[in-house]
């Protein structure tokens, strides 16, 4: 292998790194401030692509395609938050794990009904269509580019809102001590049906920006959230920058473990057996590092017990 | 004297530029209750966890009973004879009293190993745990809830649950705070007597009850045994009186 | 019992045992819920569309959930409770394992109107099972067939469980030219840019892959937006009418193998588009095709044969004497299909992205596995 | 209202009975049905002594669940094909009969659950959670690109393996099997339950530092107890295998776990019948609810939302009231 190619391989696990951080970073923001184990957060996504295909059906804009997104998976987050998410506070994880489980049904089966049993059309918009040439002459699709652009401003933008706005500041009191920050006068639902809304206008932006390179189609949300809980566990729940570099493990480690695990065993077996064990162990590989962290930092490598 | 059942040699533990336990040095000989005051913040919980085992310290010896305890956990310290209590108790809330205490004769019998005989029919854990609640008094609240007790009841459930170990040293956390005088009066009496058993290293807040149990006191202050001597003598150290004046006035 | 059964109980009696002797009754369990219902709902609308107003097959159909466990319960309960005839509708090769050998072993016919893994065509036949669509490595075969000599170095990609592995065999089996690389991706995954990088890399020619559903609409629209312009082929599965909505211009180009396109100039098959598209309103896909094909052999075996007399019932059956939108269609001796395979090329009509016609890729194409299969 | 153990004899011998109807009227398939409710709640019975009793929410019981199947349709597949099982060191036979397909299953399970549970509980709370889910999932991706035994095509048994003296080809036979072993677990589970261990075992889940000052460690009251859970739901996979006659990656999946959850909490947390109950109930609202519309799982979602907000303490708690003593 080249290393022009491992630099693109490279390149390609930062990226989906930083698609993965979209989603985790809602995720973990809910589960720090509220402790909540939202599964429904797969569906938010689903929620948003949908939303984003449906409009840019409609209209031919890409850009008005995110801001639908944002607002119906928002809009979602403040129906659920309100509805259902608010009486799970005080409960236990399990009893969480159940609602948001069923929450998962209601909302898949809800959007198949809606717009039917076949995938969506939602295409990156013209002007992002195709490759540019990257300096050492790698060519790169424009688009993912952008993904990357995106991710780390919006990841930028969380830190400055977690660490210097009014908001941030109730954020973190929030997830230090709840009744600390109702005495000091904050309206706490308000606080929390924000976060949730938060949360999931960042998951709906998430399937929008990645259903336009993948398929937007009912239960498209559920083996994401399994890969952002890995993401947000392995970073440690509840802190952005542990999302961040968490995301970009899981992306490096599941891209180049593809390429390079089959690789690696063609030198010891044949080259058909290396392929089909080396993909076989390649996707083991992100739940052997999620174990592996866990087993050396049982609270992830930026989380206090 | 005699050689001390709980030796705790030069501990010290600090986190990042905080000395929490500075070089402390300790002894509990059989027969004596030790107190250990000192102002709040002056790293008692911190010392504590490293004599009970949930903390290890940077430096220093813990000795139980002539053997070198340092490396070992909370539960090898307790089957060695460590009979500990909390400042905050530490019970199983959904249980009830008895249960609670059962819990100490299973851990006393060392034997949690048993799967299908029902524990409360075992006639001789029963036994002990029953005559450990009878001994601080909760026998009628036998098959309460924790849940249900007053936070004095559960003060005292916390002793009986330390009593079914029979242990070497007892270690007391505050065992009179919340108890009321006349609870602390009671307390007071039964510590007394239970100091024959087993040595007691006490931590506590009532000076009143400091000073009428205590046969030494050590005053622990950032961290530092500021002094270690009898009652009387504590009374009148002058460092004593500087680190406590206009904190809790000296009896 | 439920009050369905009890109401399916009263019709049968009502219907009398005249009913019963001329008619038969057919279990139908499929995937109407969740991420994989597309299929299953295609398959069943084109059954019905074959055997609508024909008052010998009554139809009992139940959601399998994409779940083998359930799928076997649910074949329980055709079995022993409905006491189905012959049942059908699975579309996916693992629930098809689950299900087919033990209903085939209680006597019960099963036709297939999607998915033939290997195992069912060779040592594993039996009597009572007929495939109406295609044995798993039918399409790549005809694929290898066709593009030997004309692609070059193949570059091959699938996902990493029987099925794919079994397809891109098929391919191997049959194509007379070099392979530059083989790829298998876990299954379900979402993004390709590693591979597409590896296929950039590489010294290959052409692309051939096999990623059913969502996994081949994220990778053509990600290979679009690559700039790499090798040519891509692959079976059907992921250039189907259901899915190129989705993908859009990105799948414009591709060639794909496969038995049945809706241009296909056969007696029949127009017709058939048109009714499929007045009634529900879509296009027909291969699954609707296939749907409708297995309704027809049905309806043509229930029209000579007693299903009661089940050697007479197979005979029937094994005779295939219906109008498949195929074209010609007849079952090997192993009970699956020998029939001709096109390469379709993806094209937009207006703004309709579909397929048409190319050229044949096989002719009178039928299975390797039969040779191992003692009927 | 019942008293809860009046309630829980009588939901528990719904089962036998409804199967006997079942027989009575001739509907094998509610048998079935019935069977099937009673693996699904021997699998999550055998989850509830890490879960309800030990706090310890493992999202990664289906690992459990696959190797019993896996254990019965090896061995299975090998009795069939009249080729031993060579592993290198070793040379087994397959094999057709139930006990000792039972044995392999809850011995492998066992030692996996060790080896996962020496891991594993060196975390608390929610990283439990996603460290047994990661364990699931390494081995749901490994048997279904491991072509060996199937991959995610599975394994097909055709026909169902041998208990001494029981036609198990028969449903009611097959089903009074698997009640009977129901029935013995749910009683030693009880007797654990009761025991020194369940009693400290319990406590370490109130609060750790109690078992601890007592002289007890938890990490291995809690590793006992995983490993007895593990065992119980290998034990549930080996049947669950021969009710369908056939095992896949799918028992492997995090649903499967997640489903297992459903049914302790649907039931009543921290109660011995609660999985019981909520495996029952789930059966019967999937064959009910399944046929209403293609969309019946926006029913089911919300029934199971309707029982997590309102019915606190599952369906046990809801409709039965507290035993008059505790003990």
């Amino acid at each position: 292998m080249t290393t022009l190619l491992l630099i693109e391989q490279v390149l390609n696990g930062l990226q989906s790194g930083i698609m993965l951080f979209l989603m985790a970073a809602g995720l973990t923001l809910i589960f720090g401030v509220m402790g909540l184990i939202n599964l429904a957060h797969g569906s938010l996504y689903m929620i948003g692509a949908f939303a984003a295909a449906a409009v840019a059906a409609a209209t031919g804009s890409f850009l008005l395609a995110l801001i639908a997104s944002l607002v119906a998976a928002a809009a979602a987050g403040v129906v659920i938050e309100v509805g259902v998410i608010r009486r799970l506070y005080d409960r236990d994880h399990l009893d969480q794990v159940l609602a948001t489980f069923a929450l998962i049904l209601i909302l898949s089966e809800g959007t198949r009904w809606l717009f039917g049993s076949f995938p969506l059309y939602l295409d990156v918009p013209a002007a992002l269509a195709g490759p540019v040439t990257l300096p050492g002459g790698i060519a790169y699709p424009a688009y993912r580019l952008v993904i990357i652009l995106v991710g780390l401003v919006l990841a930028v933008g969380l830190f400055l809102l977690i660490g210097r706005t009014r908001i941030g500041i109730q954020i973190r009191a929030g997830e230090a001590d709840r009744e600390m920050i109702a005495a000091l006068g904050v309206n706490i639902s308000r606080l929390y049906t924000l976060v949730f809304a938060l949360g999931a206008a960042l998951a709906g932006l998430a399937g929008a920006l990645v259903g336009a390179i993948q398929s937007v189609q009912v239960g498209m949300g559920e083996p994401v959230l399994i890969l952002a809980f890995v993401v947000i566990v392995i970073g440690g729940i509840g802190s952005i920058k542990g999302a961040l570099v968490g995301a970009l493990l899981v992306g490096l480690t599941d891209t180049l473990g593809g390429v390079l695990l089959p690789l690696a065993l063609s030198g010891i077996m044949d080259a058909s057996s290396a392929t089909t064990v080396g993909s076989a162990l390649a996707s083991m590989l992100i739940y052997v590092l999620m174990a592996v962290v866990l087993i050396f930092r049982p609270t992830g490598l930026y989380g206090t017990a | 004297m005699t050689d001390p059942l709980l030796d705790i040699q030069a501990l010290s533990k600090s986190f990042g530029a905080l000395r929490a336990t500075a070089d402390v040095s300790l002894a509990l000989v059989p027969g004596e209750i030790h107190a250990l005051i000192g102002p709040n913040g002056a790293g008692k919980s911190t010392l504590i966890q490293q004599i009970a085992g949930g903390l290890a310290p940077d430096a220093g010896r813990v000795i139980l009973d002539g053997r070198d305890v340092t490396g070992l956990n909370t539960a090898d310290r307790a089957r060695l004879g460590l009979g500990r209590t909390f400042q905050i108790s530490a019970l199983a809330m959904e249980n009830t009293v008895l249960q609670n205490a059962m819990l100490g004769s299973v851990g006393a019998a060392r034997n949690a190993w048993r799967f299908l005989q029902p524990v409360m029919g075992d006639a001789r854990l029963r036994k002990q745990a029953e005559a450990s609640i009878e001994r601080v008094g909760l026998e009628e609240a036998a098959n309460t809830p924790v849940s249900a007790l007053s936070h004095g009841q559960r003060r005292l459930l916390e002793v009986a649950v330390a009593l079914t170990l029979d242990p070497k040293v007892f270690l007391m956390d505050e065992p009179m705070a919340g108890l009321g005088a006349e609870g602390t009066a009671r307390m007071t009496d039964f510590l007394g007597d239970l100091r024959k058993e087993a040595p007691i290293l006490l931590v506590e807040h009532d000076m009143d009850a400091v000073f009428a149990l205590a046969d030494r006191i050590s005053v622990l202050v950032s961290g530092k045994i500021i002094a270690t001597g009898t009652p009387d003598q504590i009374r009148r150290n002058d460092d004593v009186r500087t680190a406590y004046l206009g904190d809790e006035v000296l009896p | 019992m439920t009050f369905k059964q009890l109401l399916a109980a009263t019709c049968v009696v009502a219907l009398g045992a005249g009913a019963q002797a001329d008619g038969v009754k057919v279990g139908m369990i499929t995937t109407l819920s969740g991420g994989g219902a597309g299929l299953g709902i295609d398959v069943r609308d084109g059954f019905m569309l074959a055997v609508r107003g024909n008052d010998d097959i009554e139809l009992v159909i139940e959601d399998d959930q994409r779940k083998p466990d359930i799928a076997v319960q649910l074949a329980d309960k055709m079995i022993q409770s409905e006491k189905v005839d012959v049942m059908t509708g699975i579309i996916w090769s693992n629930l098809a394992m689950a299900v087919v050998p033990a209903a085939t072993a209680q006597g019960k016919f099963y036709l297939s109107p999607n998915a033939g893994p290997s195992a069912l065509a060779g040592k594993g036949c039996h009597e009572n099972y007929f495939n109406v669509s295609w044995q798993n490595d039918a399409f790549s075969e005809a694929a290898g067939t066709a593009l030997s000599g004309e692609a070059g170095k193949v570059f091959l990609m699938a996902p990493n469980y029987p099925a794919g592995q079994d397809i891109m065999a098929g391919f191997k089996r049959t194509y007379e030219g070099e392979i530059a690389a083989e790829v298998y991706t876990k299954l379900g995954q979402t993004d390709y840019a590693a591979e597409i990088a590896q296929m950039r890399a590489s010294d290959a020619d052409q692309i051939y892959f096999f990623l059913p559903g969502g996994m081949g609409i994220s990778f053509m629209k990600q290979y679009a937006g690559s700039g790499v312009d090798k040519p891509v082929s692959g079976p059907a599965f992921s250039f189907d009418q259901g899915i190129l909505g989705a993908i859009g211009d990105a799948a414009v180009g591709a060639k794909n193998t496969a038995h049945w396109s809706k241009d296909l100039d056969v007696p029949g098959n127009a017709e058939f588009v048109d009714a499929f598209q007045a009634e529900y309103g879509r296009l027909p896909s291969i699954y609707a095709a296939q749907g409708f094909d297995t309704g027809l052999l049905l309806a043509s075996a229930v029209a000579k044969a007693d299903v009661d007399d089940a050697d007479a019932f197979r005979a029937a059956l094994k005779e295939a004497e219906f109008q498949s939108v195929r074209g010609k269609f007849s079952f090997a001796d192993n009970h699956h299909p020998v029939q001709d395979i096109y390469m379709r090329e993806v094209i937009k009509e207006g703004d309709l992205v579909t397929n048409r016609i190319v050229g044949t890729a096989a002719t009178d194409h039928s299975d390797p596995y039969g040779a191992d299969c003692k009927l | 209202m019942l008293r809860e153990r009046t309630f829980n004899i009588v939901a528990f011998l719904a089962l036998p009975l409804v199967a006997s109807i079942a027989l009575a009227l001739d509907e094998p398939f509610i048998i079935s049905l019935a069977t099937r409710a009673a693996i699904l709640a021997l699998a999550a019975v055998g989850l509830n002594l890490a879960l309800g009793l030990g706090g310890l929410v493992s999202l990664g019981h289906a690992v459990f669940f696959g190797l019993g199947g896996y254990a019965m349709g090896i061995l299975a597949s090998h009795a069939q094909s009249y080729v031993p099982l060579d592993l290198g060191f070793i040379v087994i036979e397959g094999t057709k009969s139930m006990p000792i397909i039972w044995l392999v299953a809850v011995v492998v399970s066992a030692a996996t659950a060790l080896l996962i549970g020496l891991l594993a509980l060196r975390t608390a709370g929610v990283y439990f959670i996603m460290i047994t889910l990661a364990f699931g999932q390494m081995f749901y991706y490994f048997t279904i690109s491991w072509p060996a035994y199937g991959g995610e095509d599975g394994l097909s048994i055709y026909v169902r393996n041998d208990f001494p003296g029981l036609n198990t080809l028969d449903p009611i036979q097959f089903f009074g099997l698997v009640f009977a072993v129901l029935a013995a677990v749910l009683w030693v589970m009880g007797r654990i339950e009761r025991s020194p261990f369940g009693l400290a075992l319990g406590a370490a889940r109130q609060n750790a530092v109690r078992v601890e000052t007592v002289g007890l460690s938890p990490f291995r009251l809690r590793l006992v107890a995983f490993v007895i859970s593990g065992a119980v739901t290998g034990l549930a996979g080996a049947l669950f295998a021969d009710l369908n006659r056939f095992v896949s990656p799918t028992m492997f999946s995090w649903q499967m776990s997640g489903e297992f959850i459903i049914f302790i909490v649907l039931g009543g947390i921290g109660r011995l019948y609660g999985p019981v109950v909520g495996a029952c109930l789930f059966v019967l609202l999937e064959h009910l609810l399944s046929g209403i519309s293609d969309f019946w799982l926006i029913y089911l979602g919300t029934v199971l939302l309707l029982v997590v907000l309102f019915a606190r303490g599952g369906v046990i708690g809801a409709l039965s009231k507290p035993d008059a003593t505790h003990d």
